[in-house]
């Protein structure tokens, strides 16, 4: 059986200025997703984490394209599909929540339209079996009277409430895979939590495949069975959580980790050296190296390859190559 | 931990200079920029250019005068069409108006007075309007109120209608005009500067200069109003094809630039009865003059107004 | 929310005193309008009585006090030039005005908005090239060079259309039966100064469909409704277009105010007897009343549809309110 | 100032009249007054008993906005527009017409005694308003005393009483002789003779009547957009004849080439002042009729030239502007050559005016290179600047044209275009409406009456509206002021004349053909229809009710 979900070699770019700058945003990467599992994708901001998860409904802004790469959900190549057929997938089998929960809801509708809408173009629900379809989802993300909310407009909530109906919109259509973009990011911290374990129990209802798109390692912690790391449009290592926290394989995944504020210690904060790089202008060889405390001669001239190192993890570095790492 | 300095050669730097002058100027675009310089080309050296002056009719020859008149002697030949229809001649390539003056000369001249008064009445309103924008932003409490209180009350009143009333104060006359367009668009600058404004008070450096005892007036002008000029540029850029608008429209109706000056918007309200005559010229060129130049200048400030606002580049 | 709009509305009545003010103290820089009665010849005498009449000979201050009481009750005097009270001559210009800027509105939105959606939707095309040189050439042809080539071409050329005035219908106040047959007659002279004045419009009305339009669909709320998969035509016809017109539709809004009320230029080229016509003879004529009148309810209205918006918005969007 | 100038106005009444055949017509007339009566010269009214019907509309087109206070005599301003509206709604106790330019209209008697202290007018029998009301001598007194126009404060002091005799019958007694009496009162000169009713006015009041106002006149009102538009309709019961035209529509249209467009449509019968671009248009179109409607004479101003530091005040200067003026060239292309070039700044119209046709003045001259030479003699032998050329509004073309043959000699300024109503405003103040002394001013004032009234107005010290103030001239009016000898007030009124033109005060250009246009429906066809212009000293074609049109389909 083909697992829920499989990229291989997923390759977007951005052309701009006619076609005269282009900006690798995902630049070969590659995942697979089993049902009821959680991948997390890691990274700092601009390092290709939304595009790849655009890339995977194929809505991209106007200037990217999809230049390479395979994306099956349960086999099917969702690449080779239709616009028509795509939007048949979008909702119905793959959902997404949105970062910004006050923005992601049409102020000029109500709850009750909003969350309907999947339902109703995916399921064709009408009438009273469409009202009680959006009860259930109410009621299930934990919306006090839904009966009344929903009759409601957007600005009439908070935050965490918002995002609650944004994740009974992504429940709508009964998808298989949701993709969560940072949802909590602009949320209380009580409020946070509470999501987070909304989202759980969702999952743990559904079984439905979850790309949970972060920066904080601490929901990735615990929210996620697998970790992607991005870097500059690739993933530089993949783990399983417990390997990533234990044994982080890639400079920049150390990095990443030690700027993790830790508890009961009063070192300073560390922040990693350096920008971001520019995606349309990447240095040559490894696009770490600027930043890298152990780049060496060979990470400025060659690119790493993928190197499995163990547990089914890889990295995408040249001190994960042993002979290299002797060197 | 050490902070890794990025290589660079100081080739590359100059390279990556070049590489984005480069881009900025490959982007601007290139016709409303010929045109813009090609009528400011034409302003400024007008008086080399032209083949006649802007006030006194070509002289006729006998024969001219005896064909038209039917006497040896004229003052002049009014109305000759354009060298392309029957009777224009390459000596006035786009004919006469009613006084016999030659249209190529006249319209040459009043590029001049259309960006002259434009840019002048622009400039004075932007420098007015920043400054009390600036004020009103930074002083905040009553300054604020009274001054945006007068910037709403202001902005109420339509441009044009607003012009045509101070216009009835001042009398016609070129720098009349300037100063109507000054004192019609501070408004503008002054609620956008002001918004700006509210938001950079609130920035480290505002503050900082603060905390350290720089002066009210010295932050204004050393810290807040070069920080807001990419605003108030585009602003500019965008408010001066109004400028020349309005002005045209101020001529048309008698209340602007006065006679005999070749204001474009004059020429066209003096040759309106000609339209009726099939001289459809003597109203057209001026028409297309101020067409041309408004559009030239709203495509700069347009192109401008993308490159300065980052959230606008992929408009 | 009540005390938004409280503050509101104190806002614009602070705006529009003053906006009186500004009027009432313009207007009277403008000259003395008692020279305007005295042709060469005139009776002192006769001058006297005029200027007493009028109110001119007393002091400035309490000119301006009897004025703000009588505007208070509604009443802006009487025209100096057309002798009869400037309320009935405005309202009995205000429906020409009317029917010719509901016109160029209709003008306006009909090729504004569709050509802005259009562009929007296929933004960075050729299609939005188009639109954007349409929108470019619409707002860079001053109203006067669009009028004059209309009135060339098919006044003058093709003889289609007739160039003067507004024909012989009117709206009486007095005979209702004139209240409804007005907007349909003499449909031949609204064409070209409605064309005339609704293009500038267009052009706005383009640019504002189309950043209105990129802005919405580039939120958050329209890529939810993508993702949910709902057909891209229901995401524009349904999401988009609804939120878009908020922006369009206010612009429109005062759009409308402008070309009923000041469309001076165009109104004076077409002897189009409107309130800009209206307002330029009371200028040329020195006669404050009626300009006061003219630019008041001009004020007026664009004031009184800002403070709606503002309400509206308010509560449309709280953090509007929060931020103000 | 005025009362001097009206003085020289009466005197002209004094002139014994040739009217027996005028006479042998009338009806026969019971003296009202008695002793020694000053001779008066007013022609017998023509009435016409037989009942026509009206027929057709006539649409004019009056080339400014219309003002409704135009339909009240009561605030009469001097404007000759007025009377247009006069003509059409009210009626005068005397008015020009046809015949003569004092003409019994309401009045058929007026009798004024030899020591000018008594004024008397019988009313016709049956005179009624057109709500039916009858008018009687009580609407006359109250005219009298509620008349607010121009002339009326004059009115009101020489005033003593009036006595109402009878219903027909009324006599206004003076305080102090009042020689200008008939001539004011004349419907051609004020506001005062035009009768208004009563108890209608007192009823709606000012601004109600001027809404709609009620006369005795030919036409009935019947309804006015302000500025844009006025109606009126045909009043069957007019006591001179019945109106031959059943509607007449008046509408303000201020551009010429509206006007032109509206005759060419058919959307307009008759329209005023066409000049300039659009005049060979309208001469060649074969539907429409012109007339040349000789109205005044063009000529320019020298505001301040008196002042030592003005370059106007050598008369070399003022002589070498005539010098560089194309006057023929200026005509035809103003006026297609109609316009007749002019020696005298005073229209012939006007009594006692010197004809500046080469016979009594001398034509100008056109010679450039004259008035070159004669710049070289003065102060600036390469020209100078003056500040404004002022012309009189909205005739900018013709300015434009002026000032280019001022630069060609070398004297250069700059046109100050300023609407109508601000241009009439700043004559009306003289010299004191232009600071500054490097002002020229283009005018044109086409005044009824003796060719003293424009003097009076712009050539005495005493005028507000003076722009020439000489002694020589002073003292030659102060004669002509005193004088009760018809030859010598017209010897000396002439010998004014001659100094402004000689010394070059007053430039006059040409003679303005003020041209108006009628379309095909106005009758009769053909060249018949120029007797609507026979009223003497009108600019406009009064009285409306002999206007005849087509009948409407």
């Amino acid at each position: 059986m083909p697992p829920r979900l499989r990229v291989t070699d997923l390759r977007t770019h951005y052309f701009g200025f006619g076609g005269t700058r282009v900006v690798k945003a995902v630049d070969g990467v590659s995942f697979t997703l089993e049902a009821g599992e959680t991948i997390g994708l890691v990274g700092e901001s601009g390092c290709g984490k939304t595009t790849t998860c655009y890339s995977l409904v194929r809505l991209l802004p106007p200037g990217a394209r999809i230049l390479s790469g395979r994306i099956e959900l349960e086999g099917e190549d969702l690449l080779t599909k239709s616009q028509a057929e795509l939007r048949e997938i979008r909702g119905r089998r793959i959902a997404t929540i949105l970062q910004d929960p006050m923005a992601s809801l049409d102020p000029l509708f109500s709850i009750y339209d909003q969350v309907a809408e999947p339902a109703y173009y995916h399921r064709a629900l009408r009438g009273q079996t469409l009202r009680r379809r959006v009860l259930e989802l109410l009621t299930a993300v934990r919306i006090p009277s839904p009966e009344r909310r929903m009759r409601d407009f957007p600005h009439q909530m908070s935050g965490g409430m918002r995002q609650r109906i944004v994740g009974a919109i992504a429940q709508a259509g009964g998808p298989q895979v949701i993709i969560a973009d940072e949802p909590t990011t602009n949320l209380d911290v009580t409020i946070q939590l509470q999501y987070l374990n909304l989202l759980k129990e969702l999952q743990r209802a559904s079984g439905v495949a979850l790309i949970f798109v972060t920066h904080n390692l601490g929901i990735v912690a615990k929210m996620c069975d697998k970790v992607a790391v991005m870097y500059a449009g690739k993933i530089v290592e993949m783990q399983s959580v417990r390997g990533l926290f234990y044994d982080p394989r890639h400079p920049y995944t150390r990095a990443l980790l030690d700027s993790m504020p830790k508890l009961g210690t009063k070192e300073p904060l560390y922040a990693i050296p350096g920008q971001p790089p520019d995606l349309s202008a990447l240095p040559p060889g490894c696009s770490f190296q600027p930043r890298c405390p152990h780049a060496m001669d060979r990470c400025r001239h060659q690119e790493p390859e993928e190197q499995p190192v163990g547990n089914g993890a890889i990295a995408k570095c040249w001190l994960s190559v042993p002979e290299v790492a002797r060197e | 931990m050490a902070t890794i300095p990025v290589r660079a050669t100081p080739f590359d730097g100059i390279f990556r200079v070049a590489r984005r002058s480069y881009r900025v100027v490959a982007d601007v675009p290139s016709i409303p920029l010929l045109i813009v310089s090609i009528l400011t080309f034409v302003a400024i050296f007008a008086p080399v250019l032209a083949p006649h002056g802007k006030l006194d009719p070509v002289k006729p020859t006998p024969a001219q005068c005896q064909a038209k008149f039917g006497m040896a002697n004229c003052p002049y030949i009014d109305n000759v069409p354009p060298f392309w229809l029957s009777g224009g001649t390459f000596d006035t390539p786009l004919g006469t108006d009613f006084l016999g003056r030659d249209m190529l000369s006249r319209l040459m001249y009043g590029a001049r007075i259309s960006l002259v008064v434009a840019l002048t009445g622009t400039l004075f309103a932007g420098a007015l309007g920043t400054l009390l924008g600036v004020m009103a932003g930074y002083m905040g409490k009553w300054w604020d109120q009274i001054i945006m209180r007068v910037t709403d009350a202001w902005l109420t009143l339509p441009s044009l209608v607003f012009a045509i009333l101070l216009s009835s104060v001042r009398g016609p006359g070129l720098w009349n005009v300037v100063l109507i367009l000054a004192l019609v668009f501070w408004s503008r600058y002054s609620r956008a500067v002001r918004g700006e404004v509210l938001a950079l008070r609130e920035r480290d450096f505002v503050r900082l200069a603060e905390i350290n005892g720089v002066g009210k007036f010295t932050i204004m002008f050393r810290h807040l109003v070069p920080n807001v000029m990419n605003t108030v540029m585009v602003l500019f850029s965008l408010q001066v094809g109004v400028a020349v608008i309005i002005e045209a429209s101020l001529s048309f109706l008698g209340v602007g630039v006065p006679p005999p000056e070749p204001s474009w918007g004059l020429m066209m309200a003096q040759e309106r009865e000609s339209l009726m005559e099939g001289r459809w010229w003597l109203a057209v060129f001026p028409g297309i003059g101020i067409t041309m130049l408004v559009l030239s200048a709203n495509m700069l400030g347009d192109w401008l107004r993308v490159r300065l606002d980052p959230q606008l580049r992929n408009r | 929310m009540r005390r938004y709009i409280l503050v509101r509305a104190l806002y614009s009545l602070v705006t529009l005193w003053l906006l009186v003010t500004i009027i009432f103290g313009m207007v009277r820089l403008t000259g003395d309008p008692i020279q305007m009665k005295g042709e060469v010849g005139a009776d002192p005498v006769y001058l006297e009585e005029i200027k007493k009449r009028w109110g001119l000979d007393k002091a400035l201050h309490q000119q301006y006090a009897s004025f703000i009481g009588k505007l208070l009750q509604g009443d802006f005097g009487h025209s100096f030039e057309k002798s009869l009270s400037v309320r009935d001559i405005y309202f009995e210009r205000l429906p020409n005005s009317l029917k010719l800027g509901l016109a160029a509105f209709v003008i306006s939105i009909v090729l504004g908005v569709p050509l802005g959606m259009l562009s929007a939707l296929r933004v960075n095309t050729w299609w939005d090239n188009v639109g954007k040189m349409i929108a470019l050439v619409g707002l860079s042809m001053p109203g006067f060079f669009v009028g004059m080539v209309l009135i060339i071409i098919f006044g003058i050329e093709l003889g289609w259309l007739p160039v003067l005035g507004k024909g012989g219908s009117a709206l009486v106040w007095g005979s209702p039966s004139t209240w409804l047959t007005f907007w349909f007659r003499d449909w031949l002279h609204l064409i070209m100064p409605a064309f005339a004045l609704g293009w500038y419009f267009s052009g706005a009305m383009l640019r504002i469909t189309r950043s209105g339009m990129l802005d919405v669909l580039g939120s958050d709320y329209i890529k939810l409704v993508r993702l949910k998969g709902v057909p891209e035509r229901m995401v524009v016809a349904k999401h988009a277009l609804k939120n878009s017109m908020i922006p369009v539709l206010t612009f429109a809004g005062l759009n409308l105010l402008i070309m009923v009320n000041v469309a001076v230029v165009i109104e004076v080229i077409f002897n189009w007897p409107g309130v800009g016509q209206l307002l330029y003879d009371g200028l040329s004529n020195r006669d404050f009343p009626m300009v006061q009148g003219v630019v008041l309810m001009s004020g007026l209205m664009i004031v009184m549809l800002n403070f709606t918006i503002d309400v509206l918005y308010g509560y449309v969007d709280p953090r509007i309110r929060l931020s103000r | 100032m005025i009362t001097r100038f009206l003085a020289a106005i009466a005197g002209l009444t004094l002139v014994a009249a040739t009217c027996t055949d005028v006479a042998a017509q009338s009806p026969s007339r019971a003296p009202i007054l008695s002793g020694p009566l000053a001779k008066l010269d007013i022609k017998d009214a023509q009435i016409q008993t037989a009942k026509g019907k009206p027929q057709g509309t006539l649409t004019i087109a009056q080339h400014f906005g219309l003002d409704p206070g135009w339909l009240d005599p009561l605030e009469h301003g001097y404007a000759i527009t007025q009377m247009t509206y006069d003509y059409l709604v009210h009626d005068a106790m005397i008015k020009p017409m046809p015949q003569g330019e004092f003409t019994y209209s309401l009045a058929e008697q007026a009798e004024m005694t030899a020591d000018f202290l008594k004024a008397a007018f019988r009313l016709r029998p049956g005179l009624k308003f057109h709500d039916g009301q009858p008018l009687t001598t009580a609407d006359v007194k109250w005219t009298y005393e509620n008349f607010k126009g121009f002339y009326s404060k004059l009115f009101r002091d020489k005033l003593e009483h009036i006595q109402v005799v009878d219903d027909r019958t009324i006599i206004f007694h003076f305080k102090q002789p009042f020689l200008e009496f008939m001539d004011l009162y004349n419907g051609g000169v004020s506001g005062i003779g035009w009768i208004v009713p009563r108890h209608y006015y007192e009823k709606v009041g000012r601004d109600g009547f001027k809404a709609h106002p009620i006369g005795a006149g030919p036409y009935k009102f019947v309804s006015q957009q302000a500025g844009v538009q006025m109606v009126f309709e045909a009043w069957g019961e007019y006591w001179r004849r019945t109106p031959a035209t059943k509607t007449i529509v008046v509408k303000g249209i201020s551009q010429l080439a509206a006007r032109v467009a509206g005759l060419e449509t058919g959307e307009l019968d008759l329209a005023f002042g066409m000049t300039g671009k659009l005049l060979p248009r309208v001469m060649q179109d074969k539907n429409l009729r012109w007339v040349p409607n000789y109205t005044s004479v063009w000529y320019l101003m020298f505001p301040g030239y008196n002042e030592p530091d003005s370059p106007f005040h050598d008369k070399r200067v003022r002589q070498a502007v005539s010098l560089a003026i194309n006057r023929q060239f200026l005509a035809r292309q103003e006026s297609q050559g109609i316009g007749k070039v002019w020696g005298n700044w005073i229209s012939p119209e006007n009594r006692d005016a010197v004809k500046g046709d080469g016979t009594e003045l001398p034509l100008p001259e056109f010679n450039p290179e004259k008035a070159k030479q004669m710049l070289a003699q003065t102060k600036f032998p390469n020209g100078f600047d003056f500040e404004w050329y002022v012309p009189f509004v909205p005739y900018l073309d013709m300015g434009e044209r002026v000032v280019t043959d001022l630069r060609a000699v070398g004297i250069r300024g700059k046109l100050q275009a300023v609407e109508g109503p601000a241009f009439r405003a700043k004559i009306g103040q003289g010299r004191k409406g232009y600071p500054g002394n490097r002002t020229i001013v283009q005018n044109i004032d086409p005044r009824p009456g003796g060719a003293q009234a424009p003097i009076s107005v712009y050539a005495v010290c005493g005028s507000p509206a003076s722009f020439v103030c000489e002694p020589p001239i002073e003292e030659l009016w102060a004669k002509h002021q005193t004088s009760r000898n018809p030859e010598e007030r017209d010897r000396l009124i002439k010998a004014i004349q001659k100094v402004l033109i000689e010394e070059y005060y007053m430039v006059p250009m040409y003679w303005n053909p003020f041209v108006h246009v009628v379309g095909p429906r106005v009758l009769p066809e053909g060249k018949g229809f120029e007797r609507y212009w026979d009223t003497l000293h009108a600019p406009y074609p009064w009285p409306w009710e002999v206007w005849e049109v087509k009948a409407d389909k």
